[in-house]
Order: structure tokens, then C-alpha cells, then sequence
């Protein structure tokens, strides 16, 4: 998948300009940020309680749960033995979302499976974001060999391509599908770098910010002018790359579970459940070419929707850092009620004349909407 | 749309007119009741108020005022440049244009009725601006050559490649560059060169009134004088008016032939820049005057402005400077003055206590320069204040 | 060694904090294409000032001249590559000591800058008396007095707030206070004022006088604003191109400055009481930093350059007592001559001032 | 040039570190890799003993020489071109990569084009109307953005393709028509290689675009706040010239951050390719993962290393020419 790549590294003049008029995180609340945190509330529940939910074991077969059919040219009036293929059956009652190929429950699988997607996504997410402040920061604040040595690794790391890194790591780590933390691990070390690089920038510029220099003058020292003073000004940058990352482990969490590196559930030792194994086992039977969408339908929209939701919500972020990318000033029904485009075109100002007595609103000029 | 012909820059621009013109006899650009809200609706600021101003053929008219006061944003606004969520609530803006040689009446154009392409028309051709930092103005992946390349070829269609470049090398000397300066870029030059370069490129097409919105602020006292002088020598030669934008009164006193002070969104005192410095009629500039130390003469302690400009979000009621101002009166509390001409001469304040029976405190009735000839001493009085 | 500090008790007391010598020169990276390569810019080259207790002590200059390094350098932000500074007549050791910081402290140009939009004005200033232990037991109590010493009455109200929540001169009323928490003996003030209104410019320059006069602070006052200088400095000290020109009691420096880039200065400056407009004195920019140019560094502007200025560094002259400038036209022309080794000295005009004599370099 | 030379430098060692990393992964790895390994080859059926030997070829195991000899033989046959031997293909890895690459730098390198030069105009009209109706695709391209490529991909199979359920407009599987035509160069061959490279690049070029829109969008959204912007206006330049003053300095942090989104654009493909049995070297990934043929995959790491790094440096010289500074200060 491919998440925005340039809107944290432009941050950072008007960020400055922000944060210096702002003291803490506060989104602004427009309906993309309250959409995005529902859907991250929402399944941020099913994470926790989803295994607790679910009707059946994702791992529960049970051979009513298929439709039999005859193949062609066996069984009754042939002389072959009977042999029939199994058929999943499409939602109902019983089965919310229908059963798979190999006659266990939908939706029990997609309810189990949000843990491991989730718990993968927050955790490498975590990993990363230390990681990355950790070298970042370091980086930005100490400046000359350490910068440089710091920014090196991560420009190696940021120009090797994260998947294939990852998969060759997976390969390697059999064992790393059946914890989540060892996973998270691995998806974490492919994910710091950029995330690191944008952190050093900022870092670099609040190091010569003069509030640093008054508390390096009245004697601070530098472990103190760090923690205090530096970071809580980062906040809304490792917000925003810690989402961004979210994003990123997922997909990563769920491409290398689709090529079976994060081992299935019924090997031993068994992987875990997740969004990704789901789609690979339905892509393992063919369940496009057979019809059967609500087999493999609900991972994949559960992933864009979590994907969506966590983009929203950076949404937010990025308008909190970066202020230009505000619909400013007019509210929707105040710009419909005076006939103007809420975002009027550039070097053109609106003419709205409110006291005039002829019944048009808008004077002629203001033909802009 | 006609193409007006090349003015040619080595013979003399139009007749300038006389410096002792009343000012507005021949306005250019006319503003009138302009009001400008950033949003709209309960909780939109005003940040400009019911603003009349006028500007006369050829001259220099100064704006001063604190940063926030409005300045800037009654200029963008007049000329239709003001971003998002700026909206102009009233007024007109009228550009009135050089009047043909026949005598026929100069054609104006209300420009917050105008639409696109009328003001496209207008635009850069009869008003040009220069902005506070000419990094920002010019386009930073150009050459500066191609920009002026790209301005004569949209508005003097037909003036062909090779006489588009001598016009534009013959515009960077007429600022004292040298023409091999187009191929540079801006971000090879340094501050006061390039914003040389767009005081070139505001008098490429001839136009007839100049915005210049804090056009020194970011250079240095020396890069500053010399640009300004340069600037006003053109305005002698070419013969246009000039919008001269700033904060800094001082600077205004040399340069404007008039002075207009805003404070919190309105016009607050408007006069010639001799009367304004030698006579203040207005609190505010009075205090103001106040604040820059003179060069020469006795030392001795100014006090400034008490209090902080107020927050254009929470207006204090009746006039704006009231919490600051020495003199306030009850009715100052209460009632928004407006700018309105004073008896004595061709000035204009806002201000109660030269409204009525109110007496103005003696600050503010020195005599204006204007009228009562001719230098009076300075307003400032060394016995105000201890030796520093 | 040059000296070219002039304080109005010079010789009658020990400065509290005097630079000798300072030269910094930083590494940038030019810009010239396929040869591109670090080159150095010399900011600040030998200068010297003194900063008595009870004085305010003007550095004046153009942007580049190297007067904020000048600042950031006596700081101790910044390391000279040589030169030293002097806290009362000792050297004080290379690195950044807490005890340097108790007696020297700056407040910055940028008021929105300087202070931490995370954190509440309170703790701008409790950080230092905690760090120097300054509070004598009562940290609340202190804040208070300090936010009531910078004027900013009542205290209760202030020291809750976020920087954000104060205008331009407010904020650096606060910067002032955390600078006084420590009970600093000198103050550095990097162009205090020149981002506020102007309205409440004076309001601060008259904070930074009476600390001085009630307080008895040594203040060290960068500008680029010849008439603030004026205004509040008993000294002024004039820097171009990295280099100190002229210092003298302020009156005396603006009434009748000595060396013709101070001329330039007050020509260009704007002066309302003016009757007519300045013939600007000089024209032309500061030269590059990176390639100064060789002898006087202002020859290449200066309206009375001579043969030797294009050659040699000048002397510096005292021009009357306590009047100095870094200029030719002020050594007697039978000694502007030049040997082998050198420049022969002269006999100067004062017999206090031996004028001192530059070796070219 | 020197800023560019640096780039190339940390390119360089970008490459010497993922070939380091395949090299050592399988020997430092704690446990035995290749009993885990042929375990698992074994509990799946697909390892015989041939299989086991390349395993044990390919980790170093039975080869009783120092781990510093293996890496210095193992780096002087990737100087010489020599990925090793891929047991599961009977073939030269290198000459194996050599056919599966232009299939994938093919698709990667057009959907990627189009992907960039579509949804960056796209950016640029939704900043310039910002507040229009066109608004709406603003959360149309966060949603696509966020769906894993083979997911689309496999949306795209049931909607388009010919082994799904719909409207069977195109093939869905392998590279061309691999029973009807010849491959060469004849008109039929190369018809039907564009007509099974429709769904793939499809795919591709939606799943990436969203990235790229959402990027320009707001890189221009902030270019259009700057002065110069707004006095092309005073200049009263017709409104194309405007925009392309936005656009042209708005692309340029765009360029700058392509290195990122190439990277993952390439992951992206990859699965694309396993989902229509593209014959290119993800596809081949996925079934050397599959065969545990560790030398093939090896030979893919390091070569897909290779190309991204490839595509970051000529992202640098495009960025070094279209703008001005950088073209100065390289």
C-alpha cells in the first residue's frame, strides 16, 4: 500500500509557526478526524473483545458447515464412487458471514483475527516510533559525527525497500509469525527509518530555536533540555508518524501473512490469526474465481476501513502541523447562504455586501463560486 | 483588450503633478467605506473598518500602523489580493485611469465590482505591488528573465522575444542592476538586489499607482535608503502614485508626501507628513512620534505607549485606543469617532476631542506647519522626561 | 593586541565582563557549482569589549557584521577559535560552566522564539532559580517577584499563562525575568525590541535602564537601530564586516562619529528632524565574509579611500578620550607609511592613547 | 555533482548492506535454519533430497570453510554476475532474474509514470479547488491508499478480469496468452502482452495514485500560500500560468520524496504479481519462497534492492534538474 510520503517532511517552517501559537495537542474537529476516530474505536473493541464475541473457534471445522456437492461423473448411476467437493455456504442466520472453503466461520475468523492485526500495527508502530526518536533526536540535537553517522544509517535503511527486506527477514525467523513481538520486531526495524529522518529535521531546526539556547544559557543540561524542552514540541510529528506507521506495519504485517511467512494456524508452532492469513487461505482456494465474496471480501474492507481510519485521522495531524492545509475561515452554511465558494479563488477576495438594498446578496464581482 | 504601447523609459514620463496639489484633486485610486472581516458571520474579525482613503495622482501616500492595525490587509483588499477567509464586507475601490490626451474623462473602473478578467486587465498594467520580501515575491525556479519574459509577454502581446529582453535589461538598470542579472535566479542575489529586481518588475508595464507593502522592512539602514531614494527618484521621473505601506513613521516623515495612520482597522488621522510630525492631532500618533529616540540633542527618557495594541478578536467599545490614550474622556468608552476633516486645513482624525465642545489637550493643537509658517520646533519636550 | 573598548570609567575598575581578542570564523558550504567545497566565513575578527557594572554597552551593526556572535560569543554559546573572555579580570574556562551562567545571561531577539510554546511562563522561570538554587526557599514566592520586577503587574496572573497567550512585549518582559532569576551580573540582550511594535519598544529599553541603574547590571545591548543605541547605551560600539570601527560614549559617537561606515550609518538612518535629505554617505554592500577584502574592509565603499587603505588594516586611533576609530584618515599622514616589517608607529595626537598599530595579517 | 555523488554513495552502501544482510541472515540466524528449514520443506511435500543439498549448499553447511572466506568468495561472484544456482528452476539465478526483469520493470516502470503524472495533475486540481465538489475525492484517495495492493488486485480479477464473475473484459492470469501465441517479435505476441498487462498495471496505478494525489495535493495546497504565488496573480498572469507557478514548485518535495513511495509502490507489485501469476520477479519470489529455494530468493533480494536503488538515483537527477538550488548546490 502506499501511505502520503511528503506531508510530514514539509512540516517543518510551518510547524514552527504552530507550535509556537499552540501548546498542545489539540485536533481540529472536523468530521474527517471524528469519522476516523470512530473507526478506530470501533475496532480498536473488536481487538479487545473479538476472540471473546466470536460464536465459534476460527480453527473449528465442522462438516455441516459445507454444502456437498456430487462431482460430475461419480457416485448414484456411475461406477465410480461417489465423491463430492465441499461448497462454503453465503451468509445467514447461523453464520453472519457465510463459512469458508474449508467449513469454519467467517466472521469468528475475522473477529480473532483483529487482534493480531491490530496488536502487530500498535506494536511495531511503538517499536518504530522509539526507534526513531531515539536516533532522530539523538541525531538532530548532538549534530556533526554523530548526525552523520545516524543519518547515514537511516538513508540506508529509508533506500532499501522495505517488503523484500522483510520478507527475507521472515524467511529467516520462522518462529517470528507465531509472536506478535517478534513480528512487530521485524516489521520495526524496516519502518524506523523514515520516520527518523523526519524527526532529526524538526529536531535540528528546534535546536537553534532561541527557547533551547535560553535554557542551554541558564545552565540546563543537555539530558533535560532534550526530554523538557524538545520533545513535547515533537508531539504532533510522532503522533503523526506513529500513524503513519500503523498504516505501514499493517500492510506489511498483512502482505507477508498473504505470502504465508507468518506461518498458518495449523502448523506448528501455529501462527496467528489475522486479516492477511484470511486472505491468503481464500486466495489458496480460489475463492474470487468460485463467487464466494463474503469469504474474502470482509478482511481486505477490513483492512482499507482501518487503513482509512488511521489516514483521517492523520488528516487531523496534518492540518494541526501545517495550518495552510486548513479550509480556513468560512463556515459551509455561512458560504452557502452568501452564494461564495468556501475557498474563494486565489487573489480574487470575495465581495459580500451586506447592506445593500437590492435583494442580491453578492455584488457582481463576486462571481467567483 | 488593446495593447498599450511601451512606454519609452528615457523620455519623460507624464506630467507629474505639482507636489502642492490638494491632495485628492486628482485621486488615482479612490477607497471608499471599505470593511474587510477574516470569516464571516459572529465571529468574523473586523479587520478593517469603514476605511476612506484616497490617493492622489502621483504622489506618495504613507500607512502607517502597528503590525495587526490593518495596513496591509486594506491594501490586498483593495486591490483584490487578500487570501482566504479575508472578505470584503463594503465599499467601493475606484481606479481612476489616466485620462487620454484629448481630455475625454478618465474611464473608471470599480475594482470590488470588477470581475476576472477586468481586474486582470488592470492588474500589474495600472497597479503594480512590492512586497516585504522579494525571496518570497519572485518565483524561486525561474530565472529572473524569464519572469520578466513571461509578465511582457501575457500583457504586450506584441513585442517580440528580442525586444522583450532589452526591455527587461533596460529595466534592471533603470535600478541600478546590470542587465546580465536576468540569467540569474533569485536565490543568487542578495536581498537588496532582488528586491530591486521586483521594483523592475513592477515598473515594466508603466503602471500608474504602486503598492508598496513594507517594501525595506527586512533590509538593512543603508540598502534601505539608498532603494527608497531610488524609488522616489522614479516616482519623480516616471510619474507614478505610491501606496507606501510600513510601520515605521519615521521613515514616512522623509519619504510620503501624506500620512494616514490606522489603528485596530480604521483610519485614525490622515494629514501632510510635515503637519502630521510637526502637529499631531491624534493621541495615538502623538505617543507614537513619541516612540522613535531622536539622533541629536539632549538625551532624556521617552515613556512610549502604555499597554500592548489590543486583540483585533476583543475590540475594546468606542474608540479603539481609548485604554491607552491619556486623554480618554467617558464619551471615548462609548462611541467609535470617525475620520472626519478638521476646521483648520486639509487634515482629517478620528478623534472625540477635536469633535464638539471637547477641549484638545494642548499636545494637540500645536501649529500645523501647513497653515502657521513656517518650521516650528519640535513637538518633542526635553523637560517631559529625566536624562538617561 | 587591540583594545578598542572605551567604557566611561575605563581604568577605574575591573569590567565584570570583557572579551579580548575574540576571532570566530564558521565553515559553510558554498555555492559554486562542480567545485563546491566548505569555505570560511569569518564572522567576528579580534574584538574586544567591556562590559562594566551599571553601564549599558551598545554593539551597532548591519546584519552580518557579526555583532550577535559578538553577543553569543561573550555568552559562551559559541567558542572563539581564539581569543578569550574575562569574568571580573579572570579567563573564564572553555566550557559552559553553571557558574558562568549564574552571573551571564541573554535575552534573545525573538520573543515568540524564545520561549517554549509548551510550557506555562512559570516554569521559564522556576527552571533557573531551581537549577542555581536562586529562590532562597520559597520557588512560588520568587517567580512572583520576578514577574513583578519586569512590570508585569499582577504577577498571579502572568505566571500561568502560555507564551502564546502573550503579546510581543509581554513575552519579552518573561524572557527578561528567566534572564534575572539567576541573579546574573551581566545581561546580553540580542536585539530585544527589534521584533516588538513599536509602540512598546521604549516600554522595554526603560526595563533594561532601570535594571541597570537600580540594579547595577552590566548590559550588553546588540542592535541595528543607531537611535535606540542612542537612547539607552552610555557606549556605543560600531561593527562592520566582523571587525569593531568605532566605539565611544554614545553622544559622542552620533554627534561626531569618527570613522566614515559610522557616517554611513547615521546618513542612512531615518531622521525625521532632518530638514533635508541625506546625501547617503557611501554605497554599496558589506563585502562577502568568505573573501574580505584585504586592508581597511570598508575601502571598497569608502568616499575618502586611500592608496594604504586598499593595503593594510588600519590602526586603531583614539580620536579624542574615550573616542576610537579603526580608520587611516585619523593617523597623522606622515605616518601612514609602510616598511618591510610593517607599519612604523607614529606619534598619536593624544598622548594618553599610544594608537596602536594592526599588523597586517 | 557533490551532493548527487553523496547520494550515490549512500546508494552504494544501501547495497552493500542489504547483500550483507542476505549473506549473513542465514548463518547468524540462532537455531539450525536448515533443519528448520527442510522440516518445514519436508512437512509440506514439495523437499527431496535435492532439495535438502541446495538448502545446505546455499546456508554454507557442509562447506567447512570461515564465515570471512564464504563472504569474500560470495561478494567476488556477485562482482562476476554469479547469483548462484537455482535448484528449483535447474537454472543460473542470474540468468533467471535477466528474464523475469524486464516483465516487472516494464509494468512497474509505466504504471508507475502514469500513477505519478496522474495523480500529481490530479493533486493540482484538487488544491486549485479546493472547497469545490471535486472535494470528494479526497476521501475516495485515503481509502484507496490504504487498500493492500493484491486486495485490489483481486477486486479488479472479479470486476474485469476473465476468470472472475463479471464483466470478463480482460485476462487475469500470466503474462500473455502463454497457449495462444509465439513469443517474439510478432504483432499478436505483443497485443496480448498489453492485454494482460492491463489489469496488473490497473491495479498498480489505483492502489498508488491515492498516495501521490494526496501528496501533490497538499505540498500544493501549501506552494499556493506563498508570495509568489499570489503575485503571479498581481501580475495578472492568466490563471494556467498561475497554477503552473503552484505546481511546478510544489512537485519539487514531491520528487524528493519519490525514494519512499517507490518503495512501496515496488512491494505493492510484487503482490500484485503473485495475484496474476505475473511472470515477474515477484511472482518468481513467490514461488522460489514456496520451493525454498533460498539462492533464487537471495538473487531477487539483492536484485530488486538493486532497481529500487536505481529508480532513488534517477528520482535524484530529476530533482537536481528541475530545481534550480539543488542544481547549484550539487
Amino acid at each position: 500500500m502506499t501511505i502520503n510520503t511528503t506531508i510530514l517532511s514539509e512540516q517543518s517552517p510551518a510547524a514552527a509557526a504552530v507550535v509556537s501559537t499552540s501548546r498542545a495537542l489539540r485536533l481540529p474537529r472536523s468530521p474527517k478526524v471524528i469519522a476516523g476516530l470512530v473507526i478506530l474505536a470501533v475496532f480498536a473493541v473488536i481487538a479487545i473483545i473479538g476472540a471473546w464475541i466470536a460464536p465459534y473457534s476460527p480453527n473449528l471445522t465442522n462438516e455441516s458447515w459445507v454444502q456437498h456437492v456430487l462431482v460430475a461423473g461419480t457416485g448414484p448411476g456411475t461406477h465410480i464412487k461417489a465423491d463430492y467437493y465441499p461448497l462454503p455456504l453465503p451468509p445467514s442466520g447461523a453464520h453472519w458471514l457465510g463459512t469458508t472453503v474449508l467449513a469454519q466461520d467467517v466472521w469468528s475468523q475475522l473477529l480473532v483475527s483483529t487482534q493480531a492485526t491490530v496488536a502487530v500495527g500498535l506494536l511495531a508502530a511503538a517499536i518504530s516510533t522509539v526507534l526513531s526518536i531515539i536516533v532522530g533526536v539523538t541525531a538532530g540535537y548532538l549534530g556533526g559525527g554523530a548526525d552523520e553517522g545516524l543519518s547515514l544509517l537511516g538513508n540506508v535503511f529509508l533506500a532499501i525497500p522495505g517488503l523484500p527486506l522483510l520478507i527475507v527477514l521472515a524467511d529467516y525467523v520462522p518462529a517470528a509469525g507465531t509472536s506478535i513481538f517478534l513480528v512487530s520486531l521485524i516489521i520495526a526495524i524496516t519502518a524506523w527509518a523514515y520516520s527518523s529522518r523526519v524527526l532529526r529535521a524538526q529536531t535540528l531546526s528546534l535546536r537553534n530555536r532561541d527557547f533551547v539556547e535560553a535554557a542551554r544559557v541558564s545552565g540546563e543540561g543537555r539530558f533535560r533540555i532534550i526530554v523538557v524542552e524538545v520533545l513535547p514540541n515533537l508531539i504532533p510529528i510522532v503522533a503523526a508518524s506513529f500513524l503513519f506507521t500503523t498504516l505501514y506495519a499493517i500492510g506489511a504485517y498483512v502482505a507477508i501473512s498473504f505470502l504465508g511467512l507468518a506461518g498458518s494456524p495449523t502448523s506448528s508452532p501455529p501462527g496467528l490469526w489475522n486479516w492477511g492469513e484470511m486472505l491468503r487461505e481464500t486466495f489458496a482456494n480460489d475463492a474470487v474465481r468460485g463467487g464466494w465474496w463474503w469469504w474474502w471480501a470482509p478482511p481486505g474492507l477490513c483492512i482499507a476501513l482501518l487503513g482509512t481510519g488511521l489516514a483521517l485521522l492523520n488528516f487531523g495531524i496534518d492540518e494541526f502541523i501545517n495550518p495552510r492545509l486548513r479550509v480556513a475561515g468560512l463556515s459551509r452554511k455561512a458560504a452557502r447562504t452568501l452564494g461564495i465558494s468556501r475557498r474563494p479563488k486565489l487573489g480574487l477576495t470575495p465581495v459580500v455586501r451586506r447592506k445593500v438594498v437590492s435583494p442580491t446578496v453578492t455584488s457582481p464581482g463576486s462571481s467567483t463560486s | 483588450m488593446s495593447t498599450p504601447v511601451v512606454s519609452d523609459l528615457s523620455s519623460p514620463g507624464p506630467p507629474v503633478a505639482p507636489r502642492d496639489v490638494a491632495e485628492g484633486a486628482d485621486p488615482v485610486l479612490e477607497i471608499r467605506g471599505l470593511c474587510v472581516e477574516y470569516g464571516f458571520g459572529d465571529d468574523a474579525v473586523h479587520a478593517v473598518s469603514d476605511c476612506d482613503l484616497s490617493l492622489g495622482r502621483g504622489r506618495v501616500l504613507g500607512l502607517a500602523g502597528e503590525s495587526g492595525s490593518g495596513k496591509s490587509t486594506l491594501a490586498m483588499a483593495a486591490i483584490r489580493l487578500l487570501r482566504s477567509p479575508g472578505v470584503i464586507t463594503a465599499g467601493e475601490v475606484l481606479f481612476h485611469s489616466r485620462s487620454a490626451a484629448d481630455g475625454e474623462p478618465a474611464p473608471t473602473l470599480d475594482l470590488l465590482a470588477a470581475g476576472e478578467e477586468e481586474l486582470r486587465a488592470v492588474r500589474w498594467s495600472e497597479i503594480a505591488i512590492v512586497l516585504q520580501s522579494a525571496l518570497n515575491a519572485l518565483n524561486p525556479v525561474s530565472t529572473i528573465g524569464a519572469q520578466f519574459d513571461e509578465l511582457l509577454a501575457t500583457h504586450r502581446p506584441g513585442l517580440g522575444r528580442a525586444s522583450r529582453r532589452d526591455r527587461a535589461g533596460d529595466l534592471l538598470e533603470l535600478v541600478g542592476m546590470t542587465a546580465d542579472r536576468l540569467r540569474s535566479y533569485p536565490h543568487e542575489m542578495s536581498g537588496g538586489m532582488r528586491q530591486r529586481a521586483m521594483i523592475a518588475m513592477a515598473l515594466a508595464l508603466d503602471p500608474q499607482v504602486m503598492i508598496l507593502d513594507e517594501p525595506t522592512t527586512a533590509l538593512d539602514v543603508v540598502t534601505q535608503r539608498e532603494i527608497l531614494e531610488e524609488l522616489m527618484g522614479l516616482r519623480d521621473r516616471l510619474g507614478f502614485a505610491a501606496l507606501f505601506i510600513t510601520h515605521d513613521l519615521s521613515l514616512l516623515v522623509e519619504f510620503a508626501d501624506d500620512i494616514a495612520v490606522m489603528y485596530a482597522g480604521r483610519l485614525m488621522e490622515r494629514a501632510p507628513a510635515a503637519s502630521l510630525f510637526r502637529a499631531p492631532r491624534l493621541p495615538y500618533t502623538y505617543g507614537l512620534l513619541h516612540c522613535f529616540p531622536p539622533m541629536h540633542g539632549e538625551r532624556y527618557r521617552m515613556e512610549g505607549i502604555p499597554g500592548s495594541p489590543p486583540d483585533m478578536r476583543d475590540l475594546p467599545p468606542g474608540c479603539a485606543f481609548h485604554p491607552r490614550c491619556q486623554w480618554a474622556m467617558p464619551r471615548c468608552r462609548q462611541d467609535v469617532p470617525k475620520l472626519e476633516p478638521l476646521a483648520e486645513s486639509r487634515r482629517e482624525v478620528a478623534c472625540w476631542l477635536h469633535r464638539d465642545d471637547a477641549t484638545a489637550p494642548a499636545e494637540l493643537t500645536l501649529p500645523d506647519p501647513a497653515v502657521a509658517q513656517p518650521r516650528t520646533a519640535p513637538v518633542i519636550d526635553a523637560s517631559a522626561g529625566r536624562a538617561v | 593586541m587591540t583594545t578598542l573598548a572605551v567604557a566611561p570609567n575605563a581604568g577605574t575598575e575591573t569590567p565584570v565582563l570583557e572579551g579580548r581578542g575574540l576571532t570566530k570564523s564558521f565553515w559553510v558550504k558554498r555555492n559554486s557549482g562542480l567545485l563546491a567545497r566548505r569555505s570560511r566565513l569569518h564572522a567576528v575578527d579580534d574584538v574586544s569589549v567591556q562590559l562594566d557594572a551599571g553601564a549599558v554597552t551598545a554593539v551597532v551593526g548591519e546584519s552580518g557584521s557579526g555583532k550577535t556572535t559578538v553577543a553569543r560569543l561573550l555568552a559562551r554559546i559559541v567558542k572563539p577559535d581564539t581569543g578569550e573572555v574575562l569574568l571580573d579580570g579572570h579567563p573564564v574556562a572553555a566550557a559552559r560552566s553553571r557558574k558562568f551562567a549564574a552571573q551571564v545571561q541573554m535575552v534573545f531577539q525573538d520573543p515568540f522564539a524564545s520561549l517554549n510554546p509548551v510550557h506555562r511562563v512559570r516554569h521559564h522561570l522556576t527552571r533557573p532559580l531551581q537549577i542555581h538554587h536562586t529562590a532562597d526557599g520559597d520557588v512560588d514566592e520568587a517567580v512572583l517577584q520576578l514577574l513583578h520586577r519586569v512590570a508585569l503587574d499582577p504577577p498571579a496572573k502572568f505566571a500561568d499563562k502560555f507564551p502564546h497567550e502573550l503579546s510581543g512585549g509581554q513575552r519579552q518582559r518573561v524572557a527578561i525575568a528567566r534572564a534575572l532569576a539567576v541573579r546574573p551580573r551581566v545581561l546580553l540582550a540580542d536585539e530585544p525590541v527589534s521584533m516588538l511594535d513599536v509602540s512598546i519598544r521604549l516600554g522595554v529599553l526603560n526595563l533594561l535602564a532601570d535594571l541597570r541603574d537600580r540594579e547595577r547590571l552590566a548590559i550588553l545591548y546588540v542592535t541595528h537601530d543607531i537611535a535606540s543605541a542612542r537612547y539607552l547605551a552610555d557606549t556605543i560600539v560600531v561593527m562592520y564586516a566582523g571587525q569593531l570601527v568605532e566605539a565611544a560614549p554614545s553622544v559622542t559617537l552620533t554627534d561626531s562619529p569618527a570613522h566614515p561606515y559610522t557616517q554611513l550609518l547615521l546618513s542612512a538612518a531615518p531622521d525625521p528632524e532632518r530638514l533635508e535629505r541625506p546625501v547617503l554617505a557611501a554605497r554599496g554592500a558589506p563585502p562577502s565574509l568568505l573573501a574580505p577584502p584585504p586592508g581597511c574592509r570598508f575601502h571598497p565603499r569608502c568616499p575618502h579611500v586611500m592608496e594604504i587603505c586598499k593595503r593594510m588594516a588600519p590602526p586603531t586611533v583614539t580620536v579624542s578620550p574615550d573616542h576610537a576609530a579603526a580608520c587611516w584618515l585619523h593617523v597623522d599622514p606622515a605616518d601612514r607609511v609602510v616598511d618591510g616589517a610593517g607599519v612604523t608607529p607614529g606619534t598619536s595626537p593624544n598622548p594618553e592613547g599610544e594608537a596602536e598599530v594592526q599588523r597586517p595579517p | 555533482m557533490r551532493a548527487l555523488a553523496r547520494r550515490l554513495g549512500v546508494y552504494l552502501l544501501a547495497a552493500w548492506v542489504a547483500i550483507t544482510v542476505s549473506f549473513l541472515l542465514p548463518r547468524v540466524v540462532p537455531g539450525n535454519p536448515v533443519a528448520g528449514a527442510i522440516a518445514r520443506a519436508q512437512s509440506s511435500g514439495i523437499c527431496n533430497s535435492i532439495c535438502v543439498r541446495a538448502i545446505e549448499d546455499q546456508l554454507g553447511f557442509n562447506v567447512h570453510t570461515s564465515l570471512w572466506v564464504q563472504y569474500v568468495q560470495y561478494l567476488g561472484n556477485l562482482v562476476h554476475g554469479n547469483l548462484g544456482f537455482s535448484w528449483s528452476e535447474n537454472a543460473q539465478v542470474s540468468s533467471l532474474i535477466v528474464s523475469y526483469l524486464p516483465w516487472t520493470l516494464g509494468l512497474l516502470g509505466v504504471a508507475t509514470i502514469l500513477s505519478f503524472i496522474a495523480g500529481t495533475l490530479i493533486g493540482v486540481v484538487l488544491a486549485w479547488r479546493r472547497g469545490a465538489f471535486t472535494d470528494w475525492l479526497l476521501p475516495a484517495a485515503t481509502f484507496f491508499q490504504s487498500i493492500p495492493y493484491f486486495f485490489l488486485a483481486l477486486v479488479l480479477v472479479l470486476i474485469f478480469g476473465e476468470t472472475g464473475s463479471l464483466l470478463k473484459w480482460f485476462p487475469s492470469l500470466y503474462g500473455y496468452d502463454i497457449y495462444g501465441v509465439n513469443p517474439g517479435m510478432n504483432l499478436p505476441y505483443i497485443a496480448s502482452i498489453i492485454g494482460h498487462a492491463v489489469l496488473p498495471a490497473l491495479t498498480v496505478i489505483l492502489a498508488s495514485m491515492g498516495g501521490f494525489i494526496l501528496a501533490m495535493r497538499n505540498q500544493m495546497v501549501t506552494t499556493m500560500d506563498e508570495d509568489y504565488v499570489l503575485v503571479a496573480r498581481a501580475k495578472g498572469l492568466r490563471t494556467g500560468k498561475v497554477v503552473w507557478y503552484a505546481a511546478r514548485n510544489a512537485l519539487l518535495p514531491c520528487v524528493s520524496n519519490f525514494s519512499v513511495a517507490i518503495s512501496l509502490v515496488v512491494a505493492g507489485q510484487i503482490l500484485v504479481e503473485i495475484v496474476f501469476n505475473y511472470p515477474g520477479i515477484g511472482y518468481h519470489l513467490y514461488s522460489a519462497l514456496g520451493a525454498l529455494d533460498y539462492t533464487l530468493v537471495q538473487g531477487i533480494f539483492v536484485v530488486i534492492t538493486l532497481v529500487v536503488l536505481a529508480a532513488n538515483l534517477i528520482a535524484d537527477v530529476i530533482y537536481v534538474m528541475i530545481d534550480p538550488r539543488a542544481r547549484q548546490d550539487a
